[in-house]
């Protein structure tokens, strides 16, 4: 039996590495991709937590967050390609028109 | 293992249905369209939302829950309903036009701003942290579309990208906080919550208090809280126009509905400790959306820092915490709603194929080639700067008066002060309007039918909601008296 | 209902007595046969005699009626119409505050009070704020004031501003100005005050900054308001202390729960007085907020008429007057009105002492007679200040609107120093203008001297300080009215000869309105008639509201207590006691005058190099004087440009650059830091991102920590 | 044994998420989170759930993956270069606020204590009837409208997707 607190911890430094990736990468496709890892660190805590409360809640709920992903993924790559056909870039860095 | 399928409640869930059904409809509609001809997809959609007004009606003064407790209908999710349908319906009115002008006349736009009314419905009924989260996906997801809505435009693009990643980036927050709340109460159910809240012992669960931050997070960026507004002004700037008003005041309501039901209603308990926090925020929120609002030079990223200010006002009714206080952010809501989606309607009338006539700058002499249009936007904005005799004035009069009674004394007078300069920045539309010769040419306004219905609502509303709000007070108040 | 009983003989009051002609035009009037029609559904109780109270509302309605039309369809229709329609307007609002007046005069003194309420306008809680009007001695006579002036000046304004290309909009504007200040004067409680109190200065800003294109009027429009937003910020605060103190907001409410509660403390009572005083301040242009009034002028002439005279500036007089009970209640309030209006008074006389331009002498001129009222308002002597107000609205209005006809003669011309001998060729001009500033001077028998006599005496009974510097700036304001008087109009001319050739009088539409004006101030003065028992009508009719003045003390009251016969008895009885104090100060203002007029007699007619060689040796005051103090550098100094400077900063520093201040503010090496901060722009998702996670991160620590 | 197991499934996450984020081809990426999806699932069968861990690999790394893969292929992305980073102090503060944040939430849920209801789905009863079909039946009962709330959601996000990349609209 693994102690709850260890998928917890495992979790938030998921979901740290997702945050630091969003912050880090200039590509927006990768900070798209570090957000769905925090996704999956939420998913994590959901199951363990679920688990402990001899609850199936967590689970459900995992399968919500995953529809949720699904479709944004979809949406999101959508509206990169879009901004790739206009602008040749996906670099966060550059895309600044609107800005102050 | 039997599965006993719950009641289907079909009635509570009549307007949801209907929305998303017409949504459907608009869809079939739309493709047996000829190209650049979509408009009676767009009346498809404005008879669905009627219906689906109509059908609130007949759940009014019956509160319920239904689907265990998933939804919760009661006149408090029926107020705010009625705001996003008004919302959503006005914003349609204004689109058609726009959309032809743009070159993007398609019946999709309509179905995905009825999806988002669907997703902002389910927000103010969730009685489940669930169904709010899943609304306000369905939300914005929507709403990420429709701010990119103009495909080739560079603007609209950036406006979409940057709406999706911090969206995404947020609500993974929101989740996480959704998490931690249901590790530390072991539901999601909000009534299970303030259950088991009243009766636990200790109060300073961690992971409580971190879980109820993360949903602030969440919450706060849905609604554009200082430190969380910083999407705002870009996004608002480079979404379309139409879209800009839906989501200025639509994402306001559904996202507040629920931040009132979690906070005010589920986390009751904990009201000591979120309310010196949302104070802080408040201030902040409003004072720094007042003030950078100052130095805006383009109409739509003003109009989107104002937003922001207001929001800070509304927040003051949560503090407030008062039946008073929640009562006067269904009031102030409605009188927003009219108020900011009349602004941009005029914002949306005035403007020019991609980028034209959006600086405040172009509205000089406006008041006197259009007479009428200018009176309207002068309206408006002394709606929004809270002048009497508008409904914005008595919207803050409200808040302001139960921040007072609920002795939030300071807070109220940041408030006035507040209000007091955002006059400044309103009034420079104004006097743009009225005591400057044009810069440019201003011929060329297209006056179409759904665009005169559209702000002849909105001010309608903006001056009844001044002169004569007593019975949409006592709606508000009646809205309120089941929810604590 | 025949006229007979509902005027009855054995009734009449003092003041019916000068308008015996009334019920001839009630009669007339068709609105009182529909209002005894519609009165029996209204009225329940049994003063079948006050139809037209009942109608109160029309008073501010007309005008708005007006702005309405003129405002949506005014560019459809002529000129001519447009005129008409406003002035049509405002006299109708006239007529309707006069009927009321006389419906008001049939009341015994002490029900001279009477609320119309319309509907609930917001119901918050238990504490409800309705549409109301109230009808009482003293919103009767400002609406009479408003109505009859502004009425006036609209006239004046159809010759004065035929040829403006904004004739329309103009009398629009004015149409709505005068909407809000008979609003505010008639509201019955603070909120819809308020309305009216924004509505002023929303105007206001309109009518000065009316002609736009050119900078100067734009920038006093936009500090008019400005300055006034800081006076509204006074009264809002004082509002919502109104509010968390009584509990309400209607006049009666307050000043009776403020009358008959001890328990409301000093200090609040004070607070909430000074507040509003804040407020007035700011609406009536007294020191600190005096400084957009005399920039005001930018604006056309008959508008300056309407700002000095009828409305605006008299709201703050008129709020004071109207919260005497409070006032009364806060000592230390009414010393600081006191103090601020006499300074005030003698501070702007002076600056009016060296003015050129003769619309800047006059505007001065009005800060010091407002600050007489405050004066008034300071020493208790509340209806005083308002008698003082009615007379100054009749001859400062004449005096604009005189000048705005010199105006119209010398084609623009402002610097007196380009004037000289205009009297043979604009005499009736001349002799109106000479009228007015005989009454503003204190002359006697002109209106003004009744009611700064008045003044006077109430600040002598109190302080004698007070009354010196009183007396002080009266005789400034006798120097410097008789000197733009003889800079004007006597002496050598100095026209230039361009203009000279088109020196005329001007139209009669122009000079009818000075001509009645001039009747007023000649003889406005004897509704206030001092010393004789029963003779100051004027203060008996307002005893009611503001509360007699008895020598010494102050006594208060409201408007239903059923007190005035007695205070106006105890008022009498006092000033049978000191009656020859009293007339030996009158003839002591009586010479302070005189000796104003002989000095600029001897400085601009007998001397005129005089001036000059004063001017060598006083040069530092004289300079200062001239550049008005230099009170503007510093508030632009001080105030101004720290608020633009901090907000553009603020702007680009937030959304920009706080992330990095964050990191500057952890103090490590500055210079390294701002290389950053230059360098860092903002539209970047990942700053907003990170804005997200520091705001995260605070709120988590804040739980963890707190 | 199962804590060797999870330890090792433990590093082999975490390293691949950090690979995620600091390799600079979006392709190695994008595999390297494969890789930890892989692992997410590895854990959630030592959760006991296994229809989750499925439904992970099927749809997360399947599915989302290979769409993601795929529109990296299609923008031809290249590496990002490492030169002329533009912000490099905000990122640093950025990572380290970002380790404030693990150090708040980790000192939270280190103690590993949740004081919330416990529910009546242990691991027998579920057991007994099935991992799948027990999520089934509070799909289908409980959750019922929440999971129809998705389908809306999804038909948003089809539509969404559609209007924005289909060529002629």
């Amino acid at each position: 039996m693994i102690p709850l607190s260890y998928y917890l911890v495992l979790s938030a430094i998921l979901f740290t590495i997702g945050v630091v990736g969003v912050l880090v990468r200039r590509n927006a496709i990768m900070i798209f991709m570090a957000i769905e890892l925090m996704l999956n660190a939420v998913n994590l805590s959901f199951v363990a937590i679920g688990k402990h409360l001899d609850s199936l809640d967590g689970q459900v709920f995992v399968f919500f967050v995953m529809a949720v992903a699904a479709a944004e993924v979809a949406v999101g790559l959508a509206i990169i390609v879009n901004l790739s056909r206009n602008k040749e870039t996906i670099n966060v860095d550059e895309i600044n028109i609107m800005k102050w | 293992m039997d599965l006993v399928i719950p009641k289907i409640d079909a009635l509570s869930l009549c307007p949801e249905l209907v929305l998303s059904i017409t949504a459907m409809l608009v869809l079939l509609v739309t493709v047996y369209l000829p190209k650049g001809r979509k408009d009676p997809a767009a009346y498809v959609g404005l008879l669905g939302i009627f219906i689906a007004l109509m059908s609130l009606t007949l759940l009014w003064g019956k509160p319920r829950y239904a689907f265990n407790n998933m939804i919760m209908v009661d006149n408090f999710s029926i107020f705010f309903n009625m705001v996003i349908l008004v919302t959503a319906a006005l914003s349609i009115l204004m689109s058609i036009t726009y959309l032809k002008e743009e070159g993007m006349s398609h019946g999709e736009f309509y179905a995905l701003i009825l999806f988002s009314a669907v997703g902002m419905m389910f927000m103010t009924a969730g009685a489940n942290l669930i169904t709010i989260f899943l609304g306000l996906e369905t939300m914005s997801i929507s709403l990420y579309v429709l701010a990119g809505f103009l495909r080739d435009s560079n603007r609209s693009n950036e406006s979409a990208l940057k709406y999706l990643l911090l969206g995404a980036f947020s609500s993974a927050f929101l989740l996480y906080g959704i998490a931690f709340i249901y590790g530390a109460t072991g539901t999601t159910d909000l009534k299970g919550i303030s259950e088991f809240l009243s009766r636990a012992t200790y109060m300073k669960d961690p992971m409580l208090l971190a879980g109820m931050g993360l949903l602030l997070v969440g919450f706060g960026f849905k609604i554009a809280t200082v430190p969380f507004h910083m999407w705002t002004p870009d996004v608002y700037e480079g979404a379309p126009t139409s879209v800009t008003a839906f989501m200025s005041v639509g994402v306001k309501a559904a996202v507040f509905a629920a931040f009132v039901r979690v906070f005010s209603h589920a986390l009751w308990d904990l009201q000591p400790d979120w309310n010196q926090l949302l104070w802080i925020l408040a201030v902040l929120t409003m004072t720094l959306g007042n003030v950078i609002a100052i130095a805006q030079t383009n109409i739509k990223r003003m109009l989107a820092y104002s937003s922001i200010a207001h929001a800070g006002y509304i927040m003051m009714g949560m503090i407030a915490s008062n039946e008073l206080g929640t009562s006067s952010i269904l009031f102030y809501m409605l009188a927003y709603a009219f108020t900011n989606l009349g602004a941009f309607g005029v914002v949306i009338l005035f403007g020019r194929k991609g980028e034209g006539n959006l600086d405040i700058e172009d509205y000089s002499g406006m008041g006197f080639k259009y007479p009428v249009l200018g009176l309207l936007m002068a309206v408006f904005l002394f709606s929004l700067a809270g002048i009497p005799p508008t409904a914005g004035f008595v919207g803050k009069f409200y808040i302001f008066s139960a921040a007072v009674k609920a002795g939030y004394i300071w807070l109220a007078i940041i408030g006035v002060m507040n209000s007091l300069v955002s006059v400044y920045y309103y009034l420079r539309v104004t006097v743009m309007m009225y005591m400057k010769d044009p810069v440019k040419d201003l011929e060329g306004l297209h006056w179409s039918p759904s665009m005169i219905v559209a702000l002849i609502i909105a001010v309608a509303g903006t001056l009844l909601i001044g002169i004569f709000p007593s019975p949409y007070l006592d709606l508000a108040k009646q809205s309120v008296l089941h929810l604590m | 209902m025949k006229i007979g009983q509902r005027w009855p003989e054995d009734e009449m009051y003092k003041w019916g007595s000068y308008f015996g002609l009334a019920p001839k035009i009630a009669k007339t009037w068709p609105c009182l046969r529909f209002s005894q029609y519609v009165s029996n559904f209204c009225s329940v109780d049994n003063w079948r005699n006050r139809e037209m109270l009942d109608y109160v509302w029309l008073v501010p309605l007309f005008p708005a009626i007006g702005f309405l039309i003129n405002g949506l369809f005014g560019y459809r229709l002529s000129k001519g119409f447009v005129g008409v329609l406003a002035c049509t307007v405002i006299g109708l609002s006239f007529l309707t505050s006069v009927l009321i007046f006389f419906d008001l005069l049939q009341l015994p003194p002490e029900s001279r009070s009477f609320e119309k309420i319309i509907y609930t306008w917001i119901p918050a809680g238990d504490f409800k704020t309705s549409v109301g009007f109230l009808v009482d001695p003293l919103s009767i006579i400002m609406m009479l004031t408003v109505s009859g002036v502004s009425f006036l000046i609209h006239i004046y304004s159809v010759g004065y501003m035929h040829e403006d290309e904004g004739f329309k909009r103009y009398f629009t504007y004015l149409n709505l100005f005068v909407f809000s200040m008979l609003l505010l004067v008639s509201a019955n409680n603070f909120l819809l005050m308020f309305v009216g109190w924004e509505g002023v200065g929303l105007c206001s800003y309109l009518l000065i900054g009316f002609w736009y294109e050119r900078k100067a009027p734009a920038d006093a429009g936009k500090k008019a308001f400005v300055v006034n937003r800081i006076g509204d910020f006074g009264f809002l605060l004082a509002m919502m202390l109104i509010f968390v103190t009584f509990g309400t907001l209607n006049f009666h409410g307050v000043f009776g729960a403020a009358h008959h509660n001890n328990e409301v403390s000093t200090l609040v009572m004070t607070a909430i007085t000074l507040l509003l005083f804040l407020g007035a301040t700011g609406k009536s242009a007294q020191i600190p907020l005096y400084t957009w009034l005399p920039d005001a002028m930018e604006g056309p002439t008959p508008v300056s008429a309407l700002i000095h005279a009828a409305t605006m500036v008299t709201a703050g007089v008129y709020m004071v007057a109207r919260c005497s009970v409070l006032y009364t209640l806060a000592p230390v309030s009414l010393t600081v009105v006191a103090i601020v209006g006499v300074a005030t008074a003698l501070f702007t006389a002076s600056m009016a002492l060296a003015a050129n331009d003769i619309k800047r002498v006059l505007a001065y001129s009005t800060i010091s007679q407002l600050g007489y009222m405050f004066l008034a308002c300071g020493v208790g002597a509340f209806s005083a200040g308002i008698f003082h107000l009615m007379t100054h609205a009749f001859f400062k209005a004449l005096l604009f609107l005189g000048a705005g006809s010199v105006m119209h003669a010398m084609a623009g011309e402002l610097d007196m120093r380009k004037m000289g001998a205009l009297k043979p060729h604009m005499p009736k001009t001349y002799w109106t203008f000479l009228i007015a500033t005989l009454a503003i001077a204190g002359i006697f028998p002109f209106a003004g001297f009744f009611s700064k006599d008045e003044i006077l005496w109430h600040a002598f009974e109190k302080n004698t300080i007070l009354w010196a510097l009183g007396a002080c700036a009266a005789l400034m304001t006798s120097f410097y009215m008789f000197r733009a008087v003889f800079m004007t109009f006597h002496g050598e001319s100095r026209v230039d000869a361009e203009v000279k050739k088109h020196l005329h009088e001007s139209p009669s539409v122009m000079t009818t309105p000075l001509i009645i004006l001039a009747i007023l101030s000649a003889i406005g003065g004897f509704v206030g008639i001092p010393i004789i028992k029963g003779a100051n009508v004027f203060h008996d009719f307002l005893t009611p509201v503001t509360g007699g003045h008895v020598a010494g003390s102050v006594e208060v009251t409201l408007g239903n207590l059923a007190y005035a016969s007695s205070s106006a008895l105890s008022y009498g009885e006092a000033v049978q006691h000191n009656v020859g104090l009293e007339i030996f100060m009158m003839v002591v203002s009586l010479i302070i005058a005189f000796g104003g007029l002989g000095l600029a007699y001897l400085m601009y007619l007998k001397d005129p190099s005089l001036p000059r060689r004063l001017v060598e040796k006083f040069k530092l005051l004289y300079h200062l004087i001239l550049n008005k103090w230099f009170v503007d550098e510093i508030y632009d100094f001080l105030f101004v440009n720290p608020i633009k400077r901090g907000s553009t900063v603020l702007w680009q520093f937030f959304d920009a650059k706080v992330i990095d201040g964050i990191v500057n503010g952890s103090g490590w090496c500055i210079k390294w830091t701002s290389s950053v901060l230059k360098r860092i722009q903002t539209g970047y998702v990942q700053n907003y991102a990170l804005s997200i996670l520091v705001g995260a991160v605070a709120i988590i620590f804040y739980f963890l920590l707190v | 044994m199962t804590l060797f197991f999870f330890l090792l499934i433990a590093i082999v996450t975490v390293i691949s998420a950090i690979l995620v984020i600091v390799l600079r081809n979006p392709i190695h990426s994008a595999l390297s989170l494969v890789l930890t999806f892989f692992s997410i699932a590895g854990l959630y069968i030592l959760l006991n759930a296994q229809f989750i861990a499925a439904i992970q690999v099927i749809v997360y790394a399947g599915a989302i993956m290979v769409l993601f893969l795929f529109v990296i292929m299609l923008l031809n992305l290249e590496k990002e270069k490492r030169v002329s980073e533009k912000h490099p102090l905000q990122k640093a503060f950025g990572v380290s606020i970002a380790l404030f944040l693990l150090g708040g939430i980790g000192s939270i849920v280190a103690t590993g204590v949740l004081y919330g209801n416990m529910g009546t789905e242990t691991a027998a009863k579920v057991s007994a009837v099935g991992n799948t079909k027990a999520i089934a039946g509070l799909l289908f009962t409980d959750w019922v409208l929440p999971f129809e709330i998705t389908s809306i959601l999804l038909i948003a996000a089809i539509v969404g997707a559609i209007v924005l990349t289909k060529k002629e609209l």
